[in-house]
């Protein structure tokens, strides 16, 4: 696996998806990336030490020019920074960060994302596009504001199965309940999301014994693995989500345990 | 970079190739994970705060930004000295960089347990006390807290460690001077100045403490000023070397912390915002000493206190 | 902006129309030099640090900027109480906003002058003593350094003055909950927590002290989490209101002061990168009360002392 | 006087002067401004809390499009965030701070400038042209950054006085050795400059009872007359160099006091 650095990247494409959501093209200036989906990259679009900590985000594709993908949306002073980042300004990255998802087993592989947690597994669509079997479901609440963003990936993967919590687009329902209808029990999952939806999703592995392998977020400091500020519990001990995840088996995971 | 001799120093007998080491908690203790050139112009590195037995660290949150700083309540996660010095240790030892064990202990018995382990496996490699960890509810913080205490764990500590012994105190306490004394008078190597700054964060989108702790350390260059106050007075108290961490980020904050009275200086939460930042360190330090030819890094150690500005003005147009 | 009656709160019985003030020295005492607008969403300011005699402040230096913040060394420059009253007073008093005195002294007879004045001039006006500056040799900080002075000279004042009396403590001691009671026991109506960090800096440029003092004072939103840590601890200990003064910036900054259990909180380097942060505050913290329907800005005081985190861990993708 | 104020403004032209030498015209968008030679602006070119202050610069030119010019040296991390502004990008702007010049006598009107001290008075020569004589000089030293910056100066008002320490461009001397020799009795002096130069003029004024007036540089905080950042003691007492000058009698100035 290549070994993570800092390193200088252009803006070379920025393009809206949604009110407040961007996906931008990052192309690092010297170095060559070898990622695997659900590895990420630390970002910060700024060089004042305020903000401080550089800012982490899932690469959600990966272009023949070398550059990646981010999806975001804003949500605090980092995003924005991010957002306002114009076509050829240069930012930090710090990556590749994180193991990604292991290698699929080769059965169907369902990515089932929860709103911006989608990022991740529309890399892993397109990574394994022509090699196996996908299907990738996108779950959103009720909030209007992720109508126009369920519309985007509909646009650029149409076979998208959606769903919303209140009906708006899409199936009425969450995402979980979208899984239980449409699962065999040869696929394997990859999941991105809040973690109310893993916890739901939890039911599913007990009765489908299908491996389901999850993406988490942490508030992190390094993502190189240094602080343990990411920390989570698992049945083998504490695990750093930016150094040993950010994917793990869902049913290692003790989500009660402090 | 270029390795140079001027920055090479003698801390406690011990030689270190460059003044600046990496503090403890902020790296990773599996050498595969070490991004390359990272390491240069490093004297050492601390290892993270190992304890006797294992400890899953806090729960909740444990890392939060401030304003040019970074809050932390890690809780001393670690497998515990016999695991680390099993696994970990077998690693980090190859790496070729002196390794300093950062140690915290609740009692006397468990810092004898552990020096007695770290002996047997590791031989009389450098320990840092750490008497200042902020985040945890016994031990820690607490030996600082007492000057007393303070006294007797480093004089026990001093008895039974044949390898140079840096004690590294807490910010938080009454009077920081008078920890440094005692810390001197009791056998201390040197002095750490300091650990984390105690604060508190509030999340105000629940209106609610940030921490499960309430309180947590605060790091980065925001706390520079303090620690570096922090650094001139102690190296004003005391004869043994004084060992900067707080804030430091540039070559310049290097410099000031060396000329205000560090010997050395660790690099902690500026490898957050540049993982190279060590590395650009020695460059600008290097070049310092060139440029005012300076021997020896040695040379840089306290000398602001004895120029006091020579014209109560500065004329800020230099033609 | 709109004026929100749930911003008022009362202060030991006197009404004020906000919680926001403006801190002691960052604020022309000339009114004819107050830019439009910027004393809107203001409950009040308080007075340049004012002394019996005249004072030029100090030489050198006298701010300096650090990540994040700034420290100072004005060494409470200022025209003296009678030039004051006569002068700078007549035209403040017009400008319809309260003001409160911010006395130093270093002498128990220099109070009980000052005060003097100050009644028979102004009359009752709310007072702060200024029990914390840490850049003046005599007086100043030291009167807080020893709970004894303090709650001698916090007891005098009490006694000899009918009118509002704010104690402003200092970050810079042995125990701050301990000054913080001192201060209550002794008749203090409110307490100002806290003044200014003592940091040091260094010019590298020279391999000088900065401040021909050595140390200064840092301010700005740097000590931000140290002084909320400070206001927290206060409101635990104490029972009387305590107002916070410390690296507030932005309205969540003020929210989380006072859900630590501040009652009111003083702005000042805020201003130096904006002048219009007071009124920007007002703004969001009423917002605030109305999102929450909290009814007075008082209600909000100490909110978060109630709360622990429900969960030990957050969720962070808030799908 | 107009108030001081808060503005955003935007960088509607950038020019290098000289190497790391660069005037800007910044447009305020609201404000109209009404600004005398000798007042100056405080600047942040950036959106952070770090740096955490204004950066105080001398206004060298006002235009007819309500635009005015900043002259300006980088120096540090605040002129170097100033000179990496693009043209259409907004700053923030404090001012009009300080007094200015004081009508001048009606006289010949001698602009002496040191180095970037010139920056003011390029205003002043210009805002007099068409009332009162100026006579322009600058004084540089043997540095050899300063020959181009000289040779801009030169292009824009040709009969500037030049005296550079070494000789290398202009007379050889110092600035203040080109007063003696040019001043006549009636002349008035403003200045602006290194304080060594200033020192030098104590005996200038002193000799020829001209009237000499200097703006002088502090360290500042606050730029509104707050802080009491930037004193310098006066014959008067203290003084504030942000609202009470920059501008001060020469005389009235005690730079042997603290
Ligand atoms: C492994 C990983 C992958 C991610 N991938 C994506 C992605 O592809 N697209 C996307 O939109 N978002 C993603 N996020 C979330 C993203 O990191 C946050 O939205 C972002 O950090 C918010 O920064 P801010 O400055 O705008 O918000 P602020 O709230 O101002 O940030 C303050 C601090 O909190 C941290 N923080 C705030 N929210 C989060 C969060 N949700 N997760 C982690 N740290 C947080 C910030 O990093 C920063 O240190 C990912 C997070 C992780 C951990
Ligand atoms: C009234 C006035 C007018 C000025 N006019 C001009 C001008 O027209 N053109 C020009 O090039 N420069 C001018 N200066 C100087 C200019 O303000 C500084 O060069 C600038 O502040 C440096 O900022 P920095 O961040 O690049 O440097 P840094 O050294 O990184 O700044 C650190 C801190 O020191 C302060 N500082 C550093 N140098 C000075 C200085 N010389 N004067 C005041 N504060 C300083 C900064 O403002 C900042 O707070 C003027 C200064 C004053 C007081
Ligand atoms: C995430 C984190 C973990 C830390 N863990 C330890 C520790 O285990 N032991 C210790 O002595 N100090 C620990 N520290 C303190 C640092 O070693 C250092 O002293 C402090 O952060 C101040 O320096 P800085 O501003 O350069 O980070 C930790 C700091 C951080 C930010
Ligand atoms: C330039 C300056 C001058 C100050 N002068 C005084 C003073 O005279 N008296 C006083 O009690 N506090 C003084 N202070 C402290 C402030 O009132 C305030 O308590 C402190 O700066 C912390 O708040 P802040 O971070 O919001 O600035 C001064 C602060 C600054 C920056
Ligand atoms: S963020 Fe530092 S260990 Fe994961
Ligand atoms: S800079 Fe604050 S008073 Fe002049």
């Amino acid at each position: 696996m290549q070994r993570l650095s800092d390193f200088s990247a252009t803006v070379i494409e920025k393009e809206s998806m949604a009110p407040g959501i961007w996906t931008i093209k990052l192309k690092p200036e010297k170095l060559r990336l070898r990622i695997l989906p659900g590895q990420f990259f630390m970002i910060r679009a700024w060089s004042s030490k305020d903000p401080f900590l550089f800012r982490p985000f899932a690469v959600s594709g990966k272009n023949p020019d070398g550059s990646v993908d981010i999806s975001f949306k804003v949500v605090g002073r980092g995003t924005e920074l991010l957002a306002e980042c114009e076509r050829g300004q240069k930012v930090l990255m710090r990556g590749p960060c994180g193991n990604g998802f292991p290698n699929p087993l080769g059965k169907r592989l369902v990515l089932a994302g929860g709103a911006m947690g989608i990022a991740p597994l529309l890399f892993a669509r397109h990574y394994y596009e022509n090699s196996i079997r996908t299907l990738l479901l996108l779950g959103i609440t009720g909030e209007p504001e992720w109508e126009p963003f369920s519309k985007a990936i509909l646009q650029k993967f149409p076979d998208t199965l959606l769903f919303s919590e209140n009906g708006m687009i899409g199936r009425k329902g969450t995402i979980v309940d979208g899984l239980a209808e449409i699962l065999d029990e040869n696929d394997e999952i990859w999941a991105c999301g809040p973690e109310g939806m893993f916890h739901a999703m939890g039911k599913i592995e007990e009765r489908w014994t299908l491996p389901i392998w999850v993406s988490l977020e942490r508030r992190m400091a390094c993502g190189y693995g240094g602080c343990l500020g990411c920390a989570v519990q698992t049945r083998e001990g504490p695990k750093r989500v930016c150094a040993d995840g950010p994917v793990f088996r869902l049913k290692e995971i003790l989500w009660d345990e402090p | 970079m270029n390795p140079d001799k001027r920055m090479a120093l003698n801390i406690g007998g011990l030689e270190f190739e460059s003044p600046l080491f990496i503090a403890s908690g902020v790296w990773p203790m599996d050498s595969a994970e070490w991004p390359d050139g990272a390491l240069n112009g490093v004297g050492g590195f601390c290892t993270k705060g190992l304890t006797l037995r294992p400890k899953r660290g806090n729960p909740g949150i444990r890392v939060w930004e401030t304003p040019c700083g970074v809050m932390n309540s890690i809780g001393l996660q670690n497998p515990g000295i016999k695991a680390f010095l099993e696994q970990e240790y077998r690693q980090l030892e190859k790496a070729g960089k002196p390794v300093i064990f950062n140690l915290s202990f609740e009692t006397e018995e468990e810092l004898l347990l552990l020096l007695g382990y770290i002996m047997d496996t590791a031989g009389n490699v450098p320990v840092e006390l750490n008497v200042s960890c902020p985040n945890v509810s016994k031990g820690g913080l607490s030996w600082a807290q007492d000057v007393n205490a303070l006294e007797r764990v480093v004089t026990l500590a001093k008895r039974n460690w044949k390898g140079l012994l840096w004690v590294k105190l807490s910010p938080n306490v009454s009077s920081f001077t008078e920890t440094a004394l005692a810390a001197e008078k009791s056998g201390a190597d040197a002095v750490v100045v300091a650990n984390t700054w105690l604060g508190t964060a509030i999340d105000v989108s629940r209106l609610e403490p940030v921490f499960d702790n309430i309180h947590a350390g605060l790091s980065g260059p925001a706390v520079f000023p303090l620690t570096l106050r922090l650094v001139w007075e102690t190296y004003a108290a005391v004869k043994i070397p004084v060992i900067a961490s707080g804030g430091v980020c540039t070559w310049q904050d290097a410099a000031s912390m060396i000329a205000a009275g560090a010997s050395a200086v660790q690099v902690g939460s500026a490898l957050f915002s540049d993982i190279l930042a060590t590395a650009k360190m020695y460059e600008g330090l290097s070049s310092l000493l060139e440029k005012r030819n300076i021997g020896s890094v040695a040379d840089l150690t306290g000398i602001a206190h004895g120029r006091r500005r020579d014209t109560n003005r500065e004329d800020l147009r230099h033609g």
